[in-house]
């Protein structure tokens, strides 16, 4: 593989598995605090 | 009356109350013995014959043999308390420490009995070069209990959980790797090296210094895994 | 964290980024010079990994002595961190390895320590996985953390006198080693990862108290319902 | 009035689940003390806290000697409890079950002295019979001797009675009879008979 390729590969990787986690977090948190909203008006 | 009881008093008596249990019950004795028995013959026919396999791979391979074999019995000392419903009542008359000091030395002794049976066993069957057989005891002796001072207090958190059998093994296999990854350092020694002390010694103290380091570390916390 | 400190810790990882390919120059004397500037990516990872763990063992002890649930959620949310990182940690190493030696893995004591570090995350998601009663999942897995943390300073430090390393040992803290600028920028980036996790465990915290909060709402709604009158004699 | 338990505020919860909630009480030697309630009323839960088996998620239960507060090992040495959750080591004979207890006790008791104990409960024919091979009634003895072994201030019995024949339920009766008068006994029950063992403590309700 290309050296370069290979260094450009490295920081997307991180950043994917960063915002990837981030993302799921705040999916799991919007869907909670819908469900709260929801059911605290029952 | 005598109430003067210390937490080796109370250990000394867990200590004899287990063994009288097991020599009754013989549960994790047959297991363990068993299982290292069956292990050690199947590696002898898979390696044979053995006179071509490099001492590093035998060193390693006893030891693995060795530590599964541990997994099947050693977390048997807790697991029955909780299992017979013996724990409260051992919970009321012991303290915490008296309990784990007791349960560790009996988990000791069964891992002498292991080695003692499997040892000499897989020198005869897998023909490992000796050197040094009175360095080979006590690396023998310190790494087996080394593995047990590590795998006690873990026994007691998996005896607490569900999927007990399968836990044990998953749980203790980091905290029991660095005696493990030492004491095949120092077996090898052992077999090999001419200047075998020399080699070894420093395996012997790291040995020591992780019994000193983990026993500490599991009577700290074995307090909050036995009382609820 | 609020807005602005969000804004700029993302500033300034992209910035730190963007410097790691322009400003940072080749690694002479590796295979692959270009490659060879993985490590201010790959370092920073691997040293999160041992903060995540360290902030594990932290609030694993403080939990045995306050037993507060939060300071459970603390500690399990540490060690997830830990794991994500690991994870990073390894690929990114592989990936320099296979660049640097030819193979993506070779057994060098820092490889197997990240590793065991991964096993030492998995038993502990295990054992809370295998634990029905909160407050007793919290104890065990306490106290596993405490058994695990001296069990992998040991390896660690025991590791390097029995493997040879491939790792150099003191190249980023000894003035004489690799070009400064690559202290700078991996220290750089080690700052502005830290300020994500610290992003990332306080979001992954609102997570756990949201479904606190949603359990204890159920429990209020299906309270009348969970006594059956039939059962008393 | 030397020895004293006081429950104060104490309340359990497990997970969400509220299992006793604000209890107050101060029991006072020497007496008999009765906690009553339905099944799953958090009779058991409330008598192993008392006994230090588990911690109250609220309060605490405090053990007074000439009111001074008790450390946990004397807290320990001066509890015996008998409850269907504590079973004894079924392999094990009557005889060493009680070596074991003393010994772990730090008791100095030969075993022409438990022998003497065994002979109080009519066990002394069965002492090296493997407790395995026990009738239920049999095993309830066995369980209270090894509770009154240590001479404890403090006796606590989780449905002492339950699955025991007349003349069984007679021997607890006697063995709360003669404790009360001098120490501290707290019975968990919601079998008639014994609620009359002593004076009504604490009422859970459902």
């Amino acid at each position: 593989m290309n050296p370069l390729l290979t260094y450009m590969i490295v920081p997307l990787l991180i950043w994917a598995g960063i915002f990837g986690y981030l993302f799921w977090l705040d999916m799991r948190l919007r869907a909670l605090e819908k469900r709260l909203e929801e059911e605290g008006h029952r | 009356m005598n109430r003067s009881s210390s937490w080796a008093h109370e250990a000394i008596a867990v200590f004899a109350k287990d063994w009288l249990l097991e020599l009754r019950t013989r549960v994790a004795l047959g297991a363990v013995v068993l299982f290292a028995v069956t292990s050690v013959v199947a590696s002898g026919f898979a390696l044979a014959p053995p006179s071509g396999v490099p001492a590093e791979v035998k060193a390693a391979l006893l030891w693995v043999v060795i530590f599964f074999a541990a997994v099947a019995g050693l977390s048997r000392v807790f697991v029955v308390e909780e299992e017979t419903r013996t724990a409260d009542a051992l919970r009321l008359a012991v303290s915490s420490t008296g309990v784990f000091a007791g349960k560790l030395a009996f988990n000791a002794v069964l891992m002498w009995t292991l080695c003692a049976i499997t040892v000499p066993l897989y020198l005869l069957l897998l023909e490992a070069p000796l050197r040094n057989a009175s360095l080979l005891v006590i690396v023998v002796l310190l790494g087996s209990t080394a593995l047990a001072c590590a795998t006690t207090a873990v026994g007691a958190i998996v005896a607490k959980a569900t999927m007990r059998g399968a836990l044990f093994g998953v749980l203790s296999f980091p905290v029991a790797l660095p005696p493990l990854l030492v004491v095949i350092h120092a077996t090898k020694a052992a077999w090999l090296s001419d200047n075998a002390w020399r080699v070894a010694a420093g395996d012997l103290q790291v040995l020591s210094g992780f019994m000193l380091v983990i026993v500490p570390a599991s009577v700290l916390v074995f307090e909050h895994i036995w009382s609820e | 964290m609020n807005r602005t400190v969000q804004i700029l810790t993302g500033i300034w990882v992209a910035g730190v980024t963007v410097a790691a390919f322009l400003w940072l120059p080749p690694a002479e004397g590796f295979r692959s010079p270009e490659a060879a500037r993985i490590v201010v990516f790959h370092v920073p990872c691997a040293m999160l990994t041992f903060v995540a763990f360290l902030v594990n063992a932290v609030y694993s002890w403080k939990y045995l002595r306050s037993r507060d649930p939060l300071t459970d959620s603390k500690a399990n949310a540490a060690a997830e961190l830990g794991m994500l990182f690991a994870i990073l940690a390894t690929v990114t190493g592989s990936l320099f390895a296979m660049e640097q030696w030819g193979s993506a893995w070779n057994w060098d004591p820092r490889e197997t320590s990240i590793v065991m570090l991964m096993l030492v995350y998995a038993a502990y998601f295990v054992l809370r996985g295998a634990v029905e009663e909160k407050s007793k999942r919290a104890r065990l897995s306490a106290a596993y953390a405490l058994l695990a943390f001296p069990a992998m300073v040991f390896l660690i430090w025991i590791l390097p006198r029995i493997v040879e390393s491939l790792h150099p040992t003191n190249t980023l803290f000894s003035r004489s080693g690799l070009d400064p600028k690559y202290r700078i920028t991996l220290w750089s980036f080690f700052a502005g990862l830290l300020a994500v996790f610290v992003w990332m465990f306080r979001l992954r915290l609102r997570v756990e108290i949201a479904e606190a909060r949603l359990r204890r709402q159920h429990r209020r709604d299906t309270m009348p319902e969970a006594t059956p009158a039939g059962e008393t004699r | 009035m030397k020895w004293q338990i006081v429950l104060r505020r104490v309340g359990k919860v497990f997970d969400e689940r509220t299992v006793l909630r604000d209890i107050s009480a101060t029991i006072t030697a020497p007496g008999a003390w009765v906690i009553s309630g339905p099944n799953g009323s958090g009779k058991s839960t409330l008598l192993r806290i008392i006994a230090g088996l588990l911690t109250p998620t609220e309060g605490e239960v405090l053990y007074l000697y000439n009111g001074e507060r008790l450390t946990a090992r004397q807290q320990r040495q001066a509890v015996g409890m008998v409850a269907p959750d504590m079973a004894l080591y079924r392999p094990l004979t009557a005889l060493e079950n009680l070596r074991f207890f003393a010994r772990a006790r730090g008791l100095s008791l030969r075993d022409s002295e438990l022998l003497e104990w065994l002979e109080k409960v009519q066990l002394r024919p069965r002492a090296h019979d493997p407790v395995a091979t026990f009738s239920t009634g049999m095993v309830q003895r066995l369980k209270l001797l090894t509770a009154l072994l240590h001479r404890p201030p403090v006796l606590l019995l989780d449905e002492p009675g339950s699955n025991l024949d007349e003349a069984g339920a007679r021997f607890i009766y006697q063995t709360v009879k003669e404790h009360a008068g001098h120490g501290i006994v707290v019975i968990a029950t919601n079998d008639t008979r014994e609620l009359g063992y002593g004076e009504p403590l604490i009422q859970l309700g459902a």
